[in-house]
């Protein structure tokens, strides 16, 4: 059964519809690709499974729980974490501050006003485990504000897996990164991937990130449906085509 | 981070070394300088409002322009306390600290939904509500006259007996321990996860709430605990003046409560002290050396807002870093 | 009683028409540049006393046109030397900062025209009652009412039909896309900042007429307008009007029924509106939060 | 550092170069605040200049001032020079008000404490000057509790009581303009005390009253009160606000023709808000507590000729006279009793009688043992709309009653006085 499941969701806003029956599966463990022209609707669609605001109509269900009601912060509980296309950090604080902040939620500690050595140690383990998987160690005492972009970007993922998410949410990981940083993204993404199996959804422009990550790849249009499938199939779907060439011409 | 956040374990230790002893020595100080100790107790309990109110707006981000509302409410539950029901210090702290609190919390639950300019106006507004009741009811608050007729107690430890009515040294002391019990809690609560909850909010609060922070709540509580701070200030002033009038609720007041925390530096914690002390001293001085003091003050807040933005502190921090 | 009622709201009215004619002043900056002009009262003062040093030179009608005139260029002057250099800054600047200006500007007026209060005498004709019956409604209080009016229909009429009024309301609801089409928004903050200061000015001579002049008579005037606008909702300048004209009433009956809550009535009437409508009564969705 | 106008009567604003100077050096220097305490005698004025007090404020230094000059001119009090310490008390702040105090008193140990036109902050003052023993005269503070149920040995009062300005005025209005009367009264302690003491005057005289009119301190549109009194169709309209309030009721009063249709009148008024009127506003009978126009009388003229050189060309008000007497029966004690000790001269202060020359009118004027009351004069007279010889002349006095026919008997005042050992 799948871990992300959203039944015909519609978002409109005042006259304009910016997200029209749009369904989705995603099972345990896969990596799925959103890719569309754009304002094809694809950052409204991740806001709607994320909760930044609440869909018009339909549903979204995870893990077989309905959340479509549930707050954000509710939804995070639950294991859905999320990236932003314009990178949302904490520029004042150091990346190991920013990662802690996380941390602390992931174990429950927000309210705390102290916590104990041993709590304190056991954040600070998970902490240091993910700025090593996200090849950020080096980085752990500088103010993210003073950070390369690329550097930024990783630390907002890395951020987002301090939550411990079972559904990692990821809009435009490579925006406006140079050849580099866009491989290294998409190599840590892939690790994410591969060897510590999350199931990740992500938005995503650069096709060669597209298709060198994703199981299957879900194709919007102003926003609807237009296809879905794996890789090749999206590669050989006219309709797609047409989208992306009737967009170029 | 910066203030006792800072990274260097030494030189915050240092930094929090000499502040203690310039506060812990100010009698002897003072007199000399031309100053009087009524006027360092003063600082000290204007200084921790400002620290209060700067716990909201320097860690979370939230502007309260009505926090004069907290001060007076704590002010004035104080002073009925002693007058009517204990003539007991502690006890009237207590019920200062409680009143402003709770109904700062209550308050608070309306506001939080409120951003920027919008939360400060609503919270004028809500802070003046409390100044026309305390200036109306004459026969609670004895309006416009004020509330008269209480003093603070001497303080019964087992052992001794303190005067710190007659004594003004005894009661600097007794403000000094009051002010650093305070202080502690709240450097305390901004070392916590909570605390850094706060910070979090402050710093991007789509961020913090994509990070599963019920941010609504983060700030309510924020808000309540600095409430019960100012609260607690606002009650170590009636005890300065053996006396509490509405002026104390006036959002005048929380001007001066917000420009001192600008003043010293609103992302420090010490800022608003320092700014305090400047503010006070200041005013002191120049009131009596020219009735046109209004206008240097307000000169102040000009200069202030166009060239120390970041506060005295902050001023000193950038040049560090940079 | 009935009729005791009924004249209480009209006089209700004609103190809100004032209040109203100062809270669209505090709207207009509010909305557009995003600052709470804290100096509001100050400058309402300024227009006052300028009024009270032309008069003996202008008489009551020239000192009406030219007070609020001059009050607006030292608004301007004010507005483009320091407040403009704090707009799209944390809203705790420009609140610090015409906070200060409100010092300075009350300090100022005491010590140009002195801490003693000063008489502007009004025209004859204007100064006497509609009837013995209606005694409380003067020729004044009717032109108060009347220029009121006459301000808030072609303030409106501004807003709608000229390019520069539209792209005020634009700018109002979404600055950056405005700035996007090609319109020197530093300008139309400046111009819109005058007209505010203009209202102030305009205020300030006609409360003259009405009540004492005195350095300190800004504060009194300011917070009731301010309550207007959050009642009638931040961003909405009909909102304001509805505001203004609602507390008026509201004090007014008060102060008939239950003095010892003349005051605190306002800010009642506030609260209870901010629970049922959080906006305000006609504020929008969306707007400065 | 703190103004001090003693030592050469320098006009305030003038000063704050050189005070700028002063303060600096002070700050420099450890001393110099202890070198002051030795050689001269120093009084502490803590009262209004800013705010809406600001003006009776202002009055009263000037008042203060030409006083110090004079003693220091006739040699000072015991042979030292005499210097005014002035602060701002603001006009409604009581933390800064008794700041100001604490200041005066624990750093340059004044003397005599002065202040305050604000009864409450008066009465805070107090406060600390009892607590400190220091001598304190309150110039303009007119709740009665001063110099009643909350009288001090160290407190003297030179303004009158509420009570006493009832007395003073309330029966010739009643024979004058009827009996049916109206009151708008501030609301609060000064504004309670007065109408209360109205209305026993006038319950023993037989008269009703038709309602009063609580009007919060600082309203600004009387309207809606005026409205509801004139239902009420009483023969007399008393008007008991004061200050600026005082300023738009009576405006509005005649704006509105009510004084055409009504007797309008009231207790207290001063030369202050009656300028601050426009000529018709400026109506009915009313009590002053001293007037600059007295012809013939003793020193009167002198003393206004000083103040005018000193003010610009205003002449005295009640408020210059008060601070004008404060210091001066200071001085005289002083140098007769050869002393600065406090409680010796609160004793000699008690029955003293002042000079013409610093009484400037016909009646005895005196500080009551009993409750350090200054029995002073009430001059009952009618407003005049336009100044009759000089623009400032806008009193006709009809009648001045002494004071100590005007006062309760101590008995009522409920003051027992409670020395030191």
């Amino acid at each position: 059964m799948s871990l992300l499941e959203v039944d015909r969701v519609s978002k409109s806003f005042g006259s304009l519809v910016a997200v029209r029956d749009v369904s989705l599966k995603v099972a345990q463990g896969e990596l799925r690709a959103i890719i569309g022209p754009n304002g094809a609707g694809k950052t409204t669609f991740f806001n709607l499974i994320s909760g930044f605001f609440p869909p018009t109509t339909g549903t979204v269900s995870f893990d077989g729980e309905d959340v479509t009601g549930l707050s954000v912060a509710k939804r995070v509980t639950r294991g859905m974490a999320r990236t932003f296309q314009i990178t949302e950090i904490f520029p004042e604080l150091t990346v190991f501050e920013n990662l802690r902040i996380g941390a602390e939620v992931a174990a429950g500690y927000r309210l705390r006003p102290w916590i104990g050595k041993n709590a304190i140690a056991a954040v600070k383990r998970s902490v240091d485990e993910i700025l090593d998987l996200t090849r950020l160690s080096a980085k752990a005492t500088r103010r993210v504000g003073e950070l390369a972009h690329g550097d930024q970007r990783a630390a907002e993922i890395a951020m987002a897996l301090t939550l411990k998410p079972r559904l990692l949410l990821l809009d435009e990981p490579t925006a406006g990164m140079g050849e580099q940083e866009t491989y290294e993204i998409t190599q840590m993404v892939r690790r994410l991937h591969r060897e510590k199996s999350f199931t990740i959804v992500l938005i995503e422009h650069d096709m060669r990130v597209v298709f060198h990550l994703a199981d299957r790849i879900t194709v919007l249009d102003q926003g609807a449906l237009l296809a879905e499938g794996t890789p090749p199939e999206i590669a050989a779907n006219e309709a797609v085509q047409a989208a992306y060439l009737g967009k170029a011409a | 981070m910066s203030g006792p956040f800072g990274t260097e374990q030494l030189r915050r230790l240092t930094t929090l070394g000499a502040i203690w002893l310039v506060l812990l020595l100010a009698p002897l100080w003072m007199p000399p300088l031309g100053l009087y100790t009524a006027l360092g107790t003063r600082v000290l309990v204007l200084g921790l409002a400002a620290m209060s109110l700067n716990f909201l707006l320097g860690f979370t981000g939230v502007l309260s322009f009505g926090h004069a509302a907290w001060f007076g409410l704590g002010a004035y539950a104080t002073g009925m306390c002693l007058k009517w029901f204990a003539a007991s210090t502690p006890l009237g702290l207590l019920a200062g600290m409680l009143v402003g609190g709770v109904a700062g919390g209550l308050l608070g639950a309306l506001l939080v939904r409120r951003r920027g300019v919008y939360f400060a106006m609503v919270t004028i507004a809500f802070g003046q509500v409390f100044y026309y009741i305390a200036f109306q009811w004459l026969s609670v608050t004895g309006g416009d006259d004020g509330l008269r007729g209480f003093e603070r107690q001497p303080i019964h430890l087992g052992v001794a007996t303190i005067d710190i009515l007659n004594n003004a040294t005894a009661f600097y002391y007794f403000v000094l321990v009051c002010f650093a019990l305070t202080a502690a809690v709240m450097g305390f609560i901004l070392r916590s996860p909570f605390g850094r909850t706060m910070v979090a909010i402050r710093e991007n609060e789509r961020r913090a709430r994509f990070l599963g922070i019920p941010v609504e709540l983060h700030i309510w509580i924020a808000f309540t605990l600095s409430c019960f701070f100012t609260a607690f200030a606002g009650g170590l002033y009636a005890l300065v003046n053996n006396f509490a009038d509405p002026r104390l609720l006036h959002y005048s007041q929380s001007g001066d409560f917000v420009i001192m925390a600008v003043l010293g530096g609103m992302r420090t914690f010490w800022g608003p002290l320092l700014g305090a002390v400047v503010f006070v001293v200041l005013q002191d001085y120049v009131s009596s050396v020219t009735v046109n003091w209004q206008f240097f003050i307000g000169l102040l807040f000009v200069l202030v807002v166009l060239f120390f933005p970041r506060g005295l502190l902050g001023f000193l921090q950038q040049r560090r870093r940079a | 009683m009935t009729q005791l009622l009924l004249f209480d709201i009209t006089n209700g009215l004609i103190i809100g028409a004032f209040y109203v004619l100062m809270a669209l002043g505090l709207s207009l900056i509010l909305n557009l540049s995003n600052v709470i002009n804290f100096a509001h009262g100050g400058f309402l003062v300024i227009g006052g006393y300028l009024a009270y040093t032309l008069l003996p030179y202008l008489g009551f009608w020239g000192a009406l046109i030219a007070a609020p005139f001059l009050t607006a260029i030292i608004g301007l002057a004010v507005e483009r030397v320091l407040i403009s250099r704090v707009y799209g800054r944390d809203p705790l600047y420009s609140l610090l900062l015409t906070f200060g200006l409100a010092f300075i500007i009350e300090d100022g007026v005491r010590y140009i025209w002195g801490a003693q209060g000063k008489p502007v005498g009004i025209p004859e004709f204007l100064s006497r009652s509609l009837s013995g019956e209606l005694f409380f409604i003067t020729g004044y209080r009717l032109f108060m009412v009347a220029t009121a009016t006459t301000i808030v229909t072609l303030l409106f009429v501004l807003l709608r039909y000229t390019r520069i009024g539209i792209r005020i309301r634009a700018g109002t609801l979404d600055l950056e896309t405005v700035a996007g089409l090609g319109v020197n928004v530093r300008a139309l903050r400046s111009l819109n900042f005058a007209v505010g200061i203009f209202l102030a000015g305009l205020s300030g001579v006609l409360a003259g007429g009405q009540l004492g002049l005195e350095p300190t008579m800004g504060d009194g005037l300011l917070m009731p307008s301010f309550i207007a606008i959050i009642v009638g909702g931040v961003g909405s300048l009909a909102g304001t009007v509805l505001g203004g004209l609602l507390i008026g009433v509201a004090s007014g009956l008060t102060a008939v029924f239950y003095p010892s809550a003349s005051e605190a009535v306002i800010y009642v009437l506030m609260a209870v509106v901010l629970l049922i409508r959080p906006r305000g009564l006609l504020g929008e969705e969306g707007m400065l939060t | 550092m703190t103004i001090r106008s003693g030592s050469a009567g320098i006009g305030r604003r003038t000063v704050i170069k050189s005070a700028a100077a002063a303060g600096v050096a002070q700050f420099a220097s450890p001393f110099v605040v202890s070198a002051w305490a030795a050689d001269t005698v120093k009084i502490g004025l803590d009262n209004p200049l800013t705010g809406t007090y600001a003006a009776p404020g202002g009055n009263e230094l000037i008042g203060c001032k030409l006083a110090v000059e004079q003693i220091n001119a006739k040699g000072g009090i015991l042979g030292r020079k005499v210097e005014l310490l002035v602060e701002d008390s603001t006009s409604g702040d009581a933390g800064t008000a008794v700041q100001k105090a604490r200041k005066l008193i624990e750093r340059d140990n004044v003397d005599l404490l002065v202040g305050n036109v604000n009864s409450a902050l008066a009465q805070a003052m107090a406060g600390v000057s009892y607590e400190k023993g220091v001598l304190h005269i309150v110039p303009g503070g007119h709740t009665d509790p001063i110099t009643g149920t909350d009288c001090h040995w160290n407190v003297f009062r030179v303004c009158n009581t509420t009570r006493m300005e009832a007395n003073s005025i309330v029966p010739l209005l009643f024979k004058t303009y009827g009996k049916k009367w109206h009151f708008i009264t501030p609301d609060y302690a000064f504004g309670h005390t007065l109408y209360d003491g109205c209305e026993a005057n006038l319950k023993k005289l037989g008269g009703t009253i038709t309602g009063n009119e609580l009007t919060p301190l600082g309203t600004t549109d009387f309207s809606a009160y005026l409205i509801k009194a004139r239902a009420a169709n009483p023969d007399v309209l008393i008007v008991l606000v004061q200050g600026s309030d005082m300023v738009n009721c009576l405006k509005q009063i005649s704006q509105f023709g009510i004084d055409k249709q009504i007797h309008v009148a009231g207790t207290q008024q001063e030369l202050e808000s009656v300028e601050a009127m426009p000529p018709e506003a400026r109506v009915g009978i009313w009590m002053f507590e001293w007037y600059w126009n007295q012809p013939g009388v003793a020193g009167v003229d002198k003393f206004v000729a000083d103040i005018r050189k000193a003010s610009g060309g205003k002449v005295p008000t009640a408020r210059t006279w008060f601070g004008y007497v404060s210091i001066h029966s200071y001085g005289l004690v002083a140098n007769a009793q050869k002393s600065l000790d406090a409680k010796k001269l609160a004793k000699a202060l008690g029955d003293f009688q002042l000079p013409p020359e610093v009484k400037v009118q016909p009646n005895n004027v005196y500080f009551r043992g009993g409750d350090h009351q200054l029995m002073l004069s009430a001059f009952i007279g009618e407003l005049l709309k336009n100044g009759d010889g000089d623009p400032e002349n806008l009193f006709k006095v009809n009648s001045v009653v002494s004071g100590d026919s005007i006062a309760p008997p101590v008995s009522e005042t409920g003051c027992t006085l409670k020395w030191p050992a």
